[in-house]
């Protein structure tokens, strides 16, 4: 078991964004959290990285419990995010970029940046080449030294995940990485999602786009007003009435557009 | 009623625009598609007043209106509903929508304020709500919401559907629909090709600040480029 | 002979640069991290009260007391620093430009250690010192045709230098290393910063600390240049004034930094002969430069165009942003 | 008026005995104090003007600006001291200012003179150091005595500035001189530069009921503080130091300034024909009535001109020795005389407000 | 005594409170701190002094002369400081932090070389009345001042929560862009501001000249050094902490010289600063930004 979300609640002010929801994710798996806009989604990423703290319930990481821990403590043990508006560092080159996400699996400090020992040069080039690595991952070798907030969006989706990766994660969170992508994108953006899967790195993703999400998870929660509203393979969520009607939508409501 | 000729815009050097040329018709839905960076944005911001076009010439009822501000073209019956959501995040979800009647006088702004939010069910349920705690979806809505109450003449709309979910993508077409039956000439930017043409008029696809096709609706839904480029290998 | 080159009053200006450089190094260093802190004043004054006390009292050498002067600075940093992780922007900025106020009251109402108002005179100047050991061992400055002044003056601004060589060198290298990119990502956007797996508190305050440490330092010399310190130097008009350095001259490089501290000490002398409106032109320069250059006279353009001029491998200042080419 | 580098020297030809002199001068030109560097400068100007068409000597002034501040002041110094031919500084006008370029000045051999530095300890600087100004610790307590006399005082409340030099070190003396006279000190209440209430310590005061207060403040807060404490109900006497000392407290206070009591060596109404004369012409000069400051810049200048005559030479170490041996120097000041650090041996006369005039305190 | 001091406090809190309102206005609308506020109210309390003691005009005049002319710096400084600076790429933050402090240095020396460095005395009769409640005395202009600081602040409340206009404001304050695509004339409504805002520093200039009967060219720093300390503690362009944190300060100064040491005045502002943020980083009356992890 890579993560189980045992019974969170969190409530803002009066709204209830999240009501007693449970969810355990198998290691390798990629896994869907869908659900209408509004129920919770994002919330649940900021729980899982401790962004902020639960109002009730536990998170465990490979069994031990992560609930409290500070977010960058949990980006060390191995749970990586992207966020739903593009949080890059947005006047570092795409490489700097990646370089920033291999921040917690290095550790030269200040005398050694500075005063370049040995062992500071050869992390700094691991480091680099590992960098050099994912952004040919992402396809985004040729814009190594291009300042990021001049990508396209396509692109600044996938830098954000390869600095991602460069955390050397075993659990990656991704918030809609397909939005504003069109449906070519979309298509490598599956291709790339599959090639970190096959590093051995297990996934739990946010997305709307249902073609994608269908043919990407092994399995998928749906929430729905901060309830889990179920959970399954994606044939039995695509048949799960319920989930129909308050997610979904059925072909012919799309007729009618 | 809308009349674009050759405008050319820059980002400092950077040409985003290279010469683009459209033309909407009273009454109708216009689309328009295009990879990331295309310069559909661009586009509509240059339209919109936010972006001023170095060269070209836009036109708006047979009225000049290159280089006016927004504003006042939004008091001439032009409103945009901006990539990436601009809902006004420290004031609540109603005051937000009483800035999308900023500009009108009249006695049924309350009223009409009613209507939207009956087609927006939870934004009524979020009167109070700061529009920064929406979550991302809910904050679309408000955006397209607000641009609504101005009542325009034209609507451009970039992006909608993003983010949003299957019923509501399909609920905003839906929407948009509604939109342009009611009267309201509407300008659309999309990544959802197929749904967007399904509800255009007419298309224009963009490529790096050019318009390389354009054409009725249903005629680009066929058209193989279209088909290969934008509605994926994949389309269901 | 040599003497007749030897402007003293050059030397001084010079001396002042200097330190002054160090100055805007020191805001910058933790402007780099995305903290505007306008405490420089006071922990300068930390570090110039902490070394003229000492070595006044003490009779501590120069050097230690300087040494001393700078953690002193840096433990006020990390105490001050801590809490005010919780303040960004505006709010740490008065919050820390408050904290200046409170130093400099302090020492206004300390007087049985730091005389008040009255301030501290007698303290050991490098430069005499500097004299009095070159005369310990045999050596006249006369003998190479040079006056006491511009002996000592020439002494102090050449160790400043060598002083400043090596504070610029350090953040340059700081900067392109895993710290440098830690400090960026958090000035960019520091939740992501942290979900990247940055320790964003001890990042904070680690360039909160450098920051203070490089003022107190800059302080402890400049006790021991003018030989004579008072709360009046660590005020509000301080703190503006190294601020301005940095954002005069630019704030996102290094090199911005030690050219604003250069033009904007410059200045007011280089005006003197218009004494009654030089701080008219000085006010009026700095709404100008900010209209026509609001990122400062120097930016990561200029920095890049000068490499491209600078066909030298080693540029030697590079900004925040490094490492453009592989 | 007063412009930057070198106002004219006048003589043309060197005719017999005419020392030529070059002295620079720092002075506090802009900032808040520039009213003290203005008045002091154009002291300088009409001596030197006077000075000059007697033929004896010809002085050149090089005139600098400090600011205010210790920094500009020690570079000014420099840029004075680095010309061989500048004979002697005068200046600068802070004593804070002083304190930093004293001991530059001594450690180069050049004789430096504070016209308006009255705080402790300056002329102690060294051998080149001298000033002219009565200290605070000379002026003041005779003020004190004479007040305490007239009204019975037992007790006295301070106000004073405490993050300025010269406030604070008047205050001192003032401390000092009320443990000697045993009076009982009812508070001690402080204000800080460019404060514009005083309300809250003067209330404080008011209910305790002193026979006197002692304010040791500059004329610009000082007078304030008087206008308030009138407005207040306060109608004891105050007791001011040399900054206090100006026309500009009637100015700015009116009928509120009635009751302070300074001691000083400048008074305007002296019946001396050699002060009416300076008044006569500072005031066609610059257009206002000169005060103790610009009085002890213009006496300064004829010292400095005494020892260059009895130097007899425009050299540095010659003019040193020369000022430390003056004695009895008439000027519009009175008697002038140096002692052995080279302070200034004078006694000061003590003047009170009365119906909007300075009138001597018998 | 206490009574007497509370009037202290109350008065001087209310001088702050109106400096601070245009402080909070100004940051509230553009997000910049303008440094030279201090120094355009004390162009405002010179106007007073040339309208009533030299050219001897009445005291209402003083406040119209007063207010055009802060309008007119405020115009000047919005034109020539702010405006060149906005919507260009890659100005930094500080940018208008350091071009007004520019206009400050500016606008000290100018009026330096003006007016004069000393102290200008504030000679009105109406500034002479008052009245003897007992031992106590209280004038006239105490009173004035304390109301019309509630009326700014009531007035401007109003403004802004429920105008259009005053909406209009904030949706600028917080997206120009945004702004301007719902219809909002942006510019027009930032001049707008930046003038009210010197306005009331003018208004503000007169009643501490008439308090106090104190004005000179640096009475702007250190007064705008307070009203920067109060809109921290009030959280900033909120007009009720404006309003709240100058009635603490000028409260907590008058205390602290009546029954403490009044040696630490100065810092008594900054150090409830420093406490209150500590303990709400965003003001007493400040909002948390919203959306964090989003
Ligand atoms: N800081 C907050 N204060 C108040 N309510 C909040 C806050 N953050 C989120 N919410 C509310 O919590 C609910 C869940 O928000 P969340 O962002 O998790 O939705 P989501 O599932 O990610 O939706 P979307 O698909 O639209 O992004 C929403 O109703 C939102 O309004
Ligand atoms: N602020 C900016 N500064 C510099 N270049 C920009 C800026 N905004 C956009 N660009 C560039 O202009 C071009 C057109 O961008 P635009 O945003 O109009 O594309 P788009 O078609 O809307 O793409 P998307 O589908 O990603 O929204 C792109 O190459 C982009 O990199
Ligand atoms: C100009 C004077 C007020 C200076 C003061 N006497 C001092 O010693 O600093
Ligand atoms: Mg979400
Ligand atoms: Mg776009």
């Amino acid at each position: 078991m890579v993560l189980e979300i045992k019974n969170i609640c969190k409530n803002f002010g009066g709204i209830s964004a999240l009501t007693d929801v449970s969810i355990r994710i198998n290691e390798g798996e990629i896994y869907g959290l869908i659900g209408p806009n509004g129920a919770g989604k994002t919330t649940m990423f900021n729980i899982i990285t401790n962004m902020f703290p639960p109002t009730t319930g536990d998170i465990t990481f490979f069994n031990r419990r992560i609930t409290g821990i500070k977010p960058h403590n949990i980006t060390d043990l191995g749970i990586c995010r992207t966020f739903q508006n593009i949080r890059l560092f947005s006047q570092m080159t795409t490489l700097e970029n990646v370089m920033v996400g291999a921040h917690c699996r290095s550790k030269a400090g200040v005398l050694s940046g500075v005063f370049r020992p040995k062992s500071q040069r050869t992390e700094e080039q691991q480091i680099r080449e590992k960098a050099i690595e994912l952004l040919e991952l992402v396809g985004l070798s040729e814009y190594h030294d291009v300042v990021s907030e001049n990508l396209a969006y396509g692109q600044q989706r996938r830098l954000e995940i390869a600095r991602a990766i460069a955390s050397d994660p075993k659990l990656l969170l991704l918030d809609e990485p397909a939005a504003g992508m069109n449906e070519t994108e979309t298509a490598n953006l599956f291709d790339l999602i599959k090639q970190v899967q096959a590093r051995g790195v297990t996934v739990l993703i946010i997305e709307h786009d249902m073609p994608l999400v269908m043919k990407l998870c092994d399995r998928i929660t749906v929430l729905n007003f901060g309830k889990k509203l179920a959970e399954g393979t994606p044939e039995e969520i695509q048949n799960n009435p319920a989930v129909i009607e308050a997610y979904l939508g059925s072909e012919e409501d799309d007729e009618i557009a | 009623m809308l009349k674009v000729t050759g405008i050319e815009t820059f980002y400092d050097k950077i040409q985003a625009l290279k010469g683009i040329s459209l033309e909407v018709e009273q009454g109708k839905i216009v689309t328009i598609l295009g990879a990331n960076g295309a310069g559909k944005t661009t586009t509509m911001k240059t339209i919109a007043g936010l972006l001023k076009p170095k060269k070209g010439k836009i036109e708006f009822l047979g009225e000049d209106i290159t280089g006016l501000r927004p504003d006042q073209l939004l008091k001439k019956g032009i409103a945009l509903v901006p990539e990436g959501r601009a809902i006004l995040s420290s004031m609540t979800v109603y005051e937000n929508l009483e800035m999308g009647a900023y500009q009108r006088n009249d006695k049924e702004v309350e009223q009409d304020i009613e209507n939207v939010m009956k087609l927006f069910p939870i934004l009524k349920e979020r009167k109070t709500q700061l529009a920064g705690t929406l979550s991302g979806g809910q904050q679309q809505m408000l955006a397209i919401a607000r641009a609504i109450l101005s009542k325009p003449k034209l609507l451009l709309l970039d992006e909608p559907s993003m983010g949003l979910a299957p019923l509501i993508v399909t609920a905003i077409f839906k929407i948009i629909k509604e939109i342009k039956e009611s009267g309201t000439t509407v300008l659309l930017v999309e990544q959802n090709a197929k749904q967007a043409l399904k509800i255009a008029d007419y298309g224009y696809v963009l490529e790096t600040g050019k318009v390389i096709i354009s054409g009725n609706a249903e005629d680009l839904l066929e058209d193989s480029r279209i088909v290969e480029a934008y509605l994926g290998k994949k389309s269901s | 002979m040599l003497g007749e080159f030897i402007n003293p009053y050059y030397l001084q200006i010079g001396s002042f640069i200097l330190i002054n450089i160090i100055l805007a190094i020191s805001i910058y260093v933790t402007l780099s991290s995305g903290q505007l802190s306008l405490g420089s004043a006071g922990f300068m004054g930390i570090g110039a009260y902490t070394s003229a006390l000492l070595t006044i009292h003490f009779d501590l050498p120069i050097l230690v007391g300087i040494i001393a002067g700078s953690l002193v600075a840096g433990i006020c940093g990390i105490i001050v620093g801590l809490p005010s992780l919780r303040l960004s922007g505006v709010y740490l900025a008065i919050a820390t430009l408050g904290f200046g106020e409170v130093m400099r009251v302090f020492f206004v109402n300390w007087e049985s250690v730091t005389k008040g108002a009255v301030g501290l005179s007698g303290i050991p100047h490098i430069g005499r010192e500097l004299l009095n050991f070159f005369r310990d061992a045999g050596f006249d400055p006369s003998s190479i045709g040079m006056r006491n002044n511009q002996f000592t003056y020439l002494l102090v601004l050449i160790l400043l230098l060598l002083i400043n060589i090596f504070i610029i060198w350090f953040f340059v290298r700081q900067n392109k290393s895993r710290v440098g990119r830690a400090f960026a990502a958090i000035k960019m956007d520091e939740k992501a910063a942290e979900a990247m797996g940055i320790n964003i508190t001890y990042y904070k305050v680690l360039s909160f600390t450098q920051g203070a440490i490089l003022a107190g330092f800059a302080g402890a010399l400049f006790a021991h240049v003018l030989a004579y310190i008072s709360p009046a130097d660590f005020a509000y008009h301080r703190a503006i004034e190294i601020l301005i350095f940095a954002v005069f001259g630019g704030s996102e490089v290094i090199l911005g930094a030690i050219f604003g501290a250069t033009f904007m000490t410059i200045m007011p002398e280089a005006l003197r002969f218009i004494s009654e409106y030089r701080y008219m032109i000085y006010g009026l320069v700095l709404i100008f430069m900010m209209a026509f250059r609001p990122q400062g006279i120097i930016d990561e353009n200029i920095m890049q165009w000068l490499k491209k001029k600078l066909p030298s491998k080693r540029g030697r200042s590079h900004g925040s942003r490094n490492q453009k080419h592989m | 008026a007063c412009g930057g580098n070198s106002s004219q020297s006048s003589g043309e030809g060197d005719k017999g005995g005419t020392i030529n002199a070059k002295i620079g001068v720092i002075s506090y030109l802009t900032g808040p104090g520039a009213a003290y560097g203005e008045a002091i400068t154009n002291g300088f100007k009409l001596a030197q003007k006077e000075i000059n068409e007697k033929g004896k000597v010809n002085i050149e002034l090089v005139i600098e600006d400090s600011a205010g501040k210790q920094e500009q002041a020690l570079s000014a110094s420099q840029k004075l001291m680095s010309d061989d031919e500048i004979v002697a500084l005068l200046g600068p006008t802070l004593s804070t200012e002083m304190n930093v370029v004293g001991p530059e000045a001594d450690l180069n051999g050049i004789p430096i003179m504070g016209t308006s530095t009255t705080a402790e300890g300056i002329p102690q600087i060294g051998e080149y150091v001298f000033r002219n100004s009565i200290p605070e610790a000379l002026a003041i307590p005779v003020a004190m005595e004479k007040a305490v006399k007239k009204y019975d005082v037992k007790k006295v409340a301070l106000i004073y500035g405490n993050d300025d030099v010269f406030t604070k070190s008047g205050f001192d003396t003032m401390k000092e001189e009320v443990e000697k006279m045993d009076l009982e000190v009812v508070t001690t209440q402080t204000f800080q530069k460019g404060q514009s209430d005083y309300n809250a310590q003067l209330t404080k005061i008011k209910g305790l009921n002193p026979d006197l207060i002692l304010a040791s403040a500059l004329y610009n807060e000082g007078a304030v503080i008087m206008d308030q404490a009138r407005k207040m109900g306060i109608t004891v006497p105050f007791v001011g130091g040399n900054g206090f000392n100006s026309p500009e407290v009637i100015n700015i206070a009116g009928k509120a300034a009635d009751g302070l009591f300074v001691a000083t060596p400048w008074f305007s109404e002296k019946e001396d024909p050699k002060v009416q004369e300076f008044i006569k012409k500072y005031e066609t000069e610059y257009g206002k009535k000169p005060d103790q400051f610009a009085a002890q810049a213009y006496d300064a200048l004829y010292i400095m001109a005494e020892g260059l005559k009895n130097a007899g030479e425009a050299d540095r170490d010659a003019l040193r020795d020369a000022l430390a041996e003056i004695k009895d120097l008439e000027g519009i000041l009175g008697s002038f005389s140096f002692d052995k650090d080279g302070d200034v041996e004078m006694d000061p006369i003590v003047l009170t407000i009365k119906d909007g005039k300075f009138q001597i305190f018998e | 005594m206490l009574l007497e001091q509370l009037i202290n406090g109350i008065t001087l809190g209310s001088i702050y409170a109106i400096i601070a309102l245009g402080f909070t206005l100004v940051f509230g609308v553009l997000g910049i701190i303008n440094m030279a506020h201090g120094e355009i109210f004390m162009f405002g309390a010179f106007m007073g002094i040339i309208v009533t003691s030299t050219l001897k005009w009445p005291l209402w005049a003083a406040f119209l002369v007063a207010i055009a002319v802060t309008a007119i710096l405020g115009y000047m400084l919005e034109r020539f400081a702010l405006r060149p600076l906005r919507g260009k790429q890659g100005v930094s933050h500080l940018a208008p932090l350091i071009s007004t402090i520019g206009v400050s240095i500016l606008l000290e020396n100018i009026s330096h070389h003006l007016f004069g460095a000393g102290n200008h005395p504030f000679r009105n009769s109406f500034a002479e009345i008052n009245f003897q409640i007992g031992s106590i005395t209280v004038y006239l202009v105490q009173i004035i001042i304390f109301v019309i600081s509630i009326i700014l602040m009531m007035a401007l409340s109003y403004w802004l929560l429920r105008t259009k206009a005053g909406k209009a404001l904030r949706a600028t304050a917080e997206n120009l862009e945004t702004a301007s695509i719902l219809g909002v004339n942006t510019k027009k409504i930032i001049i707008l501001t930046v003038i009210i805002a010197s306005a009331m520093g003018g208004i503000a200039g007169i009643l501490v000249g008439m308090a106090f009967n104190s004005v000179n060219p640096q009475m702007g720093l250190s007064m705008g050094l307070k009203g920067l300390a109060i809109i921290i503690l009030g959280g900033m362009g909120n007009v009720k902490g404006a309003m709240a944190g100058g009635l603490i300060l000028g409260l907590s100064e008058t205390f602290v010289v009546a029954y403490g040491d009044s040696g630490y005045r100065d810092a008594i502002a900054f150090i409830i600063i420093i406490i209150i943020l500590l303990v709400r980083p965003q003001g007493i009356f400040g909002q948390k930004s919203a959306a964090e992890g989003r």
